[in-house]
């Protein structure tokens, strides 16, 4: 009996349920297994149900590995909890190990006593081996320690399936679907929005849909009827603020954010890209987007990306180019023509670990200064980060609106991390979106094409097509007013100075930098960036704890809140975790003349909580 | 926009900017054919742009007075590419250089012409760079001797409209600095083509590369030297008129009516040959020993890369509602009270 | 270095690299083809040199048991024109993509095959990027759907062998992952060509656009929409040979024999023919109305960069004497006591 | 008789003369009428007789502007002294004006009472409007306050050449050689080494040698006879040290250090380039060395250029690639592969002023961020800058010998200033220079391409032929020894430390700063490439007046001086003068959190001694 399959939905069998304020699940399997998609299914259904979560997702770095091997493991963990959290969790309660590999790479980081659920079927001789397993850890004992449930998933699948007419290579790649089912049950969430979800994907497909969803009513089923589980768990839902809730990564949201600048400008957006990882996403996103009207070109090169999104610019578009680090390099130079001519771009450098190719599928913060300093002459460039998927929105809105304001190129940075992890958003309205319009200059009376508007020092937009305007731009450097090419001495210096100002009086617009915590005191733990959950999670734990600590996030690194100097004068220390070597740290050491902590991590993945807490303790030990 | 056309002369396109190329420059007689051309074709002035590199032929913006963007050096295709995606209603004119083009910038180019975007490229074929001051370029003969090749340049050059043809290029012309009222054709035929028009225009650099094309623009070897390819004519050539171009197998060859050959044993020019064969051919008459063909060597229809972008754009929209608050939302939500 | 003929075999060129392509790719194809010949060549494995760019394909060097240089995006071209200058007595290859070397590296691709250095490039093309997961490449058909191209791409694609031979190619050559014979023939003869060797390959892609060449691969069609070029003999293909390529006036046509042609009546292939004009033709044999040609396109005897300016080097050195003091010292020197 | 124009020469007139102990001469006119040859001849024989001596030669932008207009002014000046001077001086004593518009743009620069010759053919109606001019200078009294002396030099010139062979286009074209004359007889020096080496010139054309010696002598007759000058001038040779002198410019001095360099490391030099102002004159130089056995390169753009540089280092030659800021933001991608396959590299950036294209032929100094920073990743370099021309030479041998050594590429910074000015160089024998001699590595015993050298922590350079050592490089991160492709976290951050520290290491073996004056104190000047001459003669001049202060030069900009920060921490303030907006004091602020006295100067133009003679008193005041 406790062999056989059923798959229709029974009723819950009567088993405790343990009720959990959170709880950190990794799936994980080969390339081919679809974990991703798992986690994601689980990580909608959760957020459904109401819980706060935060998820990590891992790919193999881009080349494929071969099926079973280490390389080739993917896996995504998610967290849930019925609080408010700010990572996917340093280390998972449960795992579920699809294959020999998976468990092998992943067993490191569960928690002691943690659960582990493996696909019996996959531990075999050869994945064994591939796995570099001399035994068989479901035998030799290695797992003490943890609490392991042995499924032979594969042919409990199968037998889900005998009479489908699905061939049986699409059979077993339907796995995933038993243990997001057994999961399912596990934790108590519904099955509906998944076969839903199935329904709506293989609307085309019928047969395709039925046999994913009668697996996953399978695996659900295997746990309510066979004795396995002795316990069933509950997360209940957050205490969110009240809302209508989506979930969302880093890239859609900077997608989205892009098309909402777009109309919420009233400017067609043209997207100028080269695909690279982690930034294709974006690109491929928005090229989904056209009924907004946008445009997306897909450039021979990163150099033409960016030359296209500068001439479209110039066209009166609103110009921008996504990359990651190698790609921004090359664009380096025609960024810098955009800061001469002095034309609205936005550049999007989704970071990733470098120098050079690095790992391109790993996540860094290293690029801060390369995007600061990279271009020759005296270059200056506002700056701004968002600090988790859903603050990419936000972010891009604000960086465009610079961008038009002041005529200006203007960095947006995010990192693999806040590009693929994904948290609940709790979306606004359309209509309570900043109003990022403009008006193009059409008078042609005393029209100067370098002429300053005197709060911005914004030169005016006047686009090819109004009569009158004709003008000309160009890199070479520019007589202050009339914009012809001037070698003049103290022409030049002028404009470097304006240049540099018109950047510098961002700072009169922006929001000051907020403290959160006493607002001195003897330590601030700073940040910027995609560090903001670590740091927020582990500075409420610390001061949970009792210790005397608070923090600040940066969006804007240049230029900087005006009030950044006095908030950190007022801390004896000022710590900052860095997923680099302490770029930002040098920079407020140049600017500020003030000690700061720095605290580096550059192993391509994020800062775990714990990390800082136990920074947090020995600085204040 | 709408295009009525107003009554315009080559002074409205003349800049007031002091033009600062060497007396003797063949940049000169380009940019008075170019003045010329312009008011004719019944567009207002304010829809011109003309998008350069770096070089001195890419100086060319500042002395028409219509939009202008002298970029950086090898990326006006790029730059004009999103300019004219982003505004398909504008008349957008690259100027570049053999150096600017051919040598630094030749990936955009020949991605341009591969998309067939809708821009109409005069390329300065001057042979040398003469903006740094003489160093031999794509188009310098192998064996050049100049400042960064004192024993004579190592390259073979590039066979700049063989390369376009290679690309996918749907128009394709060549002509010379001082053959204007030819040049002036070529023009005009350039600024109707829908998609890449590309034009190498032979310039003399009288500082750097003096006398490059007087084998064939001098007066009197001019007839010998050139070939003028006329649609639907003969290929026939010659101060007399007396010789032509025929095909023997897959072979070209001069041949000299005194020898008994007369027109009809010539090549019939086709501009308009669906297959870019005929043309390539034409690619391959170098001197000495054949005459160098001017005039158009492709033109045929092609949707522009603009044209079918767009059509996507529309499309969707009219496919497709697009509300901002749609996209927000996104597939899926959830409600806490 | 002398080259004394070292005993080598396949086993030697294979490195201890565990493969990372998807199982069924047609690099592995293409991997034991030169992991074959190269023991044939008779050159001291440790002469070998591998460069790539980054992509699937650029993976290339990690599984050869020979020097290797994995370089960045577009590049490998130019590292490799480098160190073939540094370095005349290696054999270097490049392994590229179509995007790595269609796309970002168009220009170091073109200007290599200009100057004629002494490399082979080895140019699989999946007509798709593979290693970012799918989006559409240059060589990508006009429409298709791909990631970033989800109502089908608007480019048309590139004919990479007619760039090469706009770009003055002096061997072009193109063959397919899993014709083994074929290709291994193919990279013997590149491996003799003392300039250029450009070898396009046809590659599938089983992931992100697996049958790209299914229509001329599969057994059944092959006959029939393959084109074998054979120097030296008629352009004649078809399950029963009973079709051929000929030319009617500058344009190619297909003719059935039973409609009373030969193979007399079919061009006859010449891979060696000085200018590039037939090369060019085949180039576009297209399908669906033409099988597609593989073999080689051409293949012309030219002095290699690496050759002329090794030349130019080597002359100086006998003309002038090198004393570094002389340098140093310059013409004018004064004393002061 | 004062009209007729002698070409024989004939003994020096009676006059008195008088001892100067310095004196600064500009030659000015349009950029057909050769005046950088004119400075360059006055300079040579100048060195010839002793003088120490400095040039600063200005030619209009890059594109020709229209004869006798005032962009079309190209100006040479030198300035030679009786002691040892380290600048072209901040105001000409004399001024040679060949037309209208070389006298109206240079006449600002001149010294109160100074000299103005003009060529009095060219002050007609055409050209007094070209330069801007409505009425005559030479007749509105406008010069009054200056010492002019009108010369009908075209005149003169074609009566010099009545009856000779050459065309008069040509004849007219010499008249420069008779302002050299007059300019040689003013200031009492031979005219023999002209002679000798228009003879040498003009060795094939026999009759333009002629010609032009006849018109240089003419000019000297024609002072030597008319009454126009009633008085000589003498400037003493130097007290140099003794030695073998000969004058060089700092691209000429850059050139002939990459052959040394090759020389004395038995290395084949490989130089990569892209033409670009100011650093074509290299590719230029090294490319008529052939017969030394180096390879230039003429690459179709400036990143085929440095992969090419990297190929032959792969290779095993001395790679080497020449840029200006523009090219080196293309180059930066590239430069971080060397970074990562560890391979040497020198890559130099002839600064010009930016940003984008700017003034390509004005100087700058503000590439130093770019090239500290400008890369994905961390991504660490040495940067060396040299402070004058002759120290193009020294300081490249060093760079070239840190990137073999450390296996690191470098990058040397030189300047528009210092690659086109001029000085006296007391040159050095070939077999005094350092020996740059590195080991292949070719045991294949225990190889590993990234097992490191425990001092210099640089991998083995095992090249392409060497049979037994195949293995492969790239861009991805590579494990620590094996160099296989790693994703390992802690591997990545262990490789990025040593990168780091590879670097850093290299400040073990450089020499302290040494401070010129009191070693601590109330103020240092501080200082980095091509202010040296400036900063030089402003403190030496300040402390004859008296005033208590230091100063310091620094080369090495990554990594510093070991003994930097204590300098600093030695004075009371720092003086930092750059041709930027004080990049180099914001690494200086960050790394020893000391405020830096920043004196930035933006204006395509090199410090004058005075600015800084006045910025130090007033920071002493
Ligand atoms: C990135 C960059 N590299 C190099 C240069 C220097 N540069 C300016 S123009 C030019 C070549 C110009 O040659 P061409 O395009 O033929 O124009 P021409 O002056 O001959 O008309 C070069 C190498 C530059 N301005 N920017
Ligand atoms: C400068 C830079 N831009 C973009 C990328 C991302 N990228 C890596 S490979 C690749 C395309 C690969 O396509 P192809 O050359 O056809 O190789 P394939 O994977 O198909 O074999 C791209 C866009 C990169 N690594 N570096
Ligand atoms: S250098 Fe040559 S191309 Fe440039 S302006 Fe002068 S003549 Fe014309
Ligand atoms: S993605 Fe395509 S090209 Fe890349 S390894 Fe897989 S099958 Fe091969
Ligand atoms: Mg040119
Ligand atoms: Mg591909």
């Amino acid at each position: 009996m406790s062999e056989s399959v059923s798959t229709v939905e029974s009723q819950p069998r009567e088993v405790p349920t343990e009720k959990l304020d959170e709880v950190v699940i990794r799936f994980a399997g080969d390339s081919g297994d679809g974990m991703q998609l798992t986690g994601g299914q689980f990580t909608s259904t959760s957020a459904l149900v109401g819980n706060d979560l935060s998820t990590l997702p891992d790919f193999p770095a881009e080349i494929r590995a071969p099926q079973g091997t280490l390389p080739g493991v993917s896996s995504f963990q998610v967290r849930i909890a019925d609080y408010d959290i700010h990572t996917p969790g340093d280390a998972p309660d449960v795992l579920v190990a699809m294959n020999p590999a998976a468990l092998v790479k992943e067993l490191k980081d569960l928690q002691p006593n943690g659960v582990i659920i493996v696909n019996t079927d996959e531990f075999n001789e050869r994945n064994l081996k591939k796995a570099g397993l001399a035994s068989n850890p479901l035998e030799n004992g290695s797992l003490q320690g943890y609490r392991v449930y042995t499924v032979a998933l594969t042919t409990m699948t199968r037998r889900a399936l005998e009479g489908s007419e699905v061939d049986s290579k699409t059979q077993e790649r339907s796995k995933n679907m038993f243990a997001l089912g057994m999961a399912y049950w596990l934790f108590s969430r519904p099955l509906e929005p998944s076969v839903r979800w199935l329904e709506r994907r293989f609307k085309d497909k019928p047969a395709l849909a039925d046999a994913n969803i009668r697996v996953l009513r399978a695996g659900w089923n295997y746990c309510n009827i066979t004795e396995a589980f002795q316990v069933r768990y509950e997360v209940d839902r957050a205490q969110l603020p009240a809302g209508s809730y989506r979930n969302i990564n880093g890239n859609s949201a900077l997608a989205i954010g892009l098309v909402a600048a777009s109309r919420r400008s009233g400017l067609p957006l043209f997207l100028g890209a080269y695909p690279i990882t982690p930034a294709s996403g974006v690109l491929e996103e928005v090229a989904a987007y056209k009924h907004f009207g946008v445009t997306t070109f897909q450039a021979e090169d990163e150099i033409a990306a960016v030359c296209a999104a500068i001439g479209a610019s110039f066209g009166g578009a609103l110009g921008v180019t996504i990359s990651s680090g190698p790609g921004i390099a090359l664009k380096m130079e025609a960024i810098n023509l955009a800061v001469m001519v002095e034309l609205p771009l936005v550049i999007c450098n989704i970071q990733r670990s470098g120098p050079s190719t690095g790992m391109p599928t790993k996540t860094e913060q290293a690029d801060l200064l390369q995007v600061m300093f990279g271009r020759n002459g005296e270059s200056p460039m506002p700056v701004l980060a968002a600090s988790s998927p859903k603050d990419c929105f936000e972010t891009i809105l604000e960086a465009c609106r610079i961008s038009l304001r002041y005529m200006v190129p203007v960095f947006f940075l995010s990192d693999g991390y806040v590009a693929n992890g994904s948290e609940p958003w709790r979306f606004p309205k359309a209509e309570e979106l900043p109003d990022l319009r403009i008006d193009f200059r059409t008078d042609p009376e005393g029209f100067l094409p370098y002429l300053r508007d005197e709060e911005t020092l914004s030169r005016p937009w006047a686009i090819p097509g109004t009569p009158g305007l004709e003008h000309r731009i160009g890199g070479l450097e520019k007589s202050d007013g009339k914009g012809s090419i001037s070698y003049d001495p103290a022409n030049h210096e002028r404009m470097t100075f304006l240049r540099a100002e018109k950047v510098a009086r961002i700072a009169n617009e922006i929001p000051p930098l907020e403290v959160v915590g006493e607002p001195e005191g003897r330590l601030l733990v700073l940040g910027w960036g995609s560090t903001a959950g670590a740091i927020t999670g582990a500075v409420n734990l610390a001061r949970r704890e009792g210790l005397s600590v608070s923090r600040a996030h940066l969006r804007y690194l240049n230029p900087f809140p005006p009030n950044l100097g006095e908030v950190l004068s007022r801390f004896d220390q000022v710590l900052l975790p860095e997923i680099n070597s302490g770029q930002l740290a040098l920079l407020l050491r140049a600017r500020y003349l003030k000690d700061i902590l720095s605290f580096p991590k550059v192993q391509g993945k994020p800062f775990v909580r714990q990390e800082i807490v136990d920074k947090i303790r020995e600085v204040l030990a | 926009m709408t295009t009525e056309a107003p009554v315009l002369a080559k002074k409205d396109f003349q800049s007031d900017q002091e033009i600062r190329w060497c007396p003797g420059c063949g940049d000169y007689a380009i940019l008075s054919a170019v003045q010329t051309v312009f008011p004719e074709l019944g567009i207002p002035k304010e829809r011109f742009v003309i998008v350069s590199g770096i070089g001195c032929s890419s100086r060319f913006p500042y002395y028409m007075n219509t939009y202008g963007f002298h970029t950086i050096h090898g990326r006006a295709p790029a730059v004009a590419t999103g300019l004219k995606l982003a505004r398909p209603d504008l008349q957008v004119w690259v100027v570049t250089g053999d150096g600017d083009s051919m040598s630094i910038g030749g990936n955009h180019l020949i991605h341009t012409i591969r998309r067939n975007v809708g821009l109409k490229i005069l390329m300065f074929n001057n042979r040398i760079y003469g903006l740094t001051k003489g160093q031999y370029s794509p188009t310098s003969e192998l064996g050049k001797k100049t400042k960064s090749s004192p024993v004579g340049s190592p390259d073979y050059p590039f066979n700049p409209l063989a390369l376009a043809l290679g690309a996918g290029a749907t128009f394709v012309a060549r002509s010379v600095d001082i053959f204007q009222s030819h040049l002036r054709d070529v023009l005009r035929r350039a600024a109707q083509h829908e998609g890449t028009a590309y034009v190498e225009i032979y310039q003399n650099c009288n500082i750097f590369n003096d006398h490059a094309f007087e084998y064939m623009t001098e007066k009197e070897s001019r007839q010998e030297q050139v070939l003028y390819l006329e649609h639907g004519k003969p290929l026939v050539f010659g101060d007399q008129r007396d010789k032509g171009i025929r095909l023997n197998g897959t072979r070209l060859e001069v041949v000299h009516f005194a020898d008994g050959f007369g027109p009809d044993d010539c090549l019939v020019w086709d501009e308009e040959r669906e297959d870019p064969i005929f043309a390539f051919m034409m690619t391959q008459l170098l001197p000495p020993a054949f005459p160098t063909p001017i005039g158009i060597l492709r033109s045929v229809p092609a949707a522009s890369y603009d044209s079918r972008v767009l059509a996507q754009i529309t499309a969707a929209q009219e496919a497709r509602p697009a509300r901002l608050d749609d996209l927000i939302r996104g597939p899926e939500t959830w409600v806490v009270e």
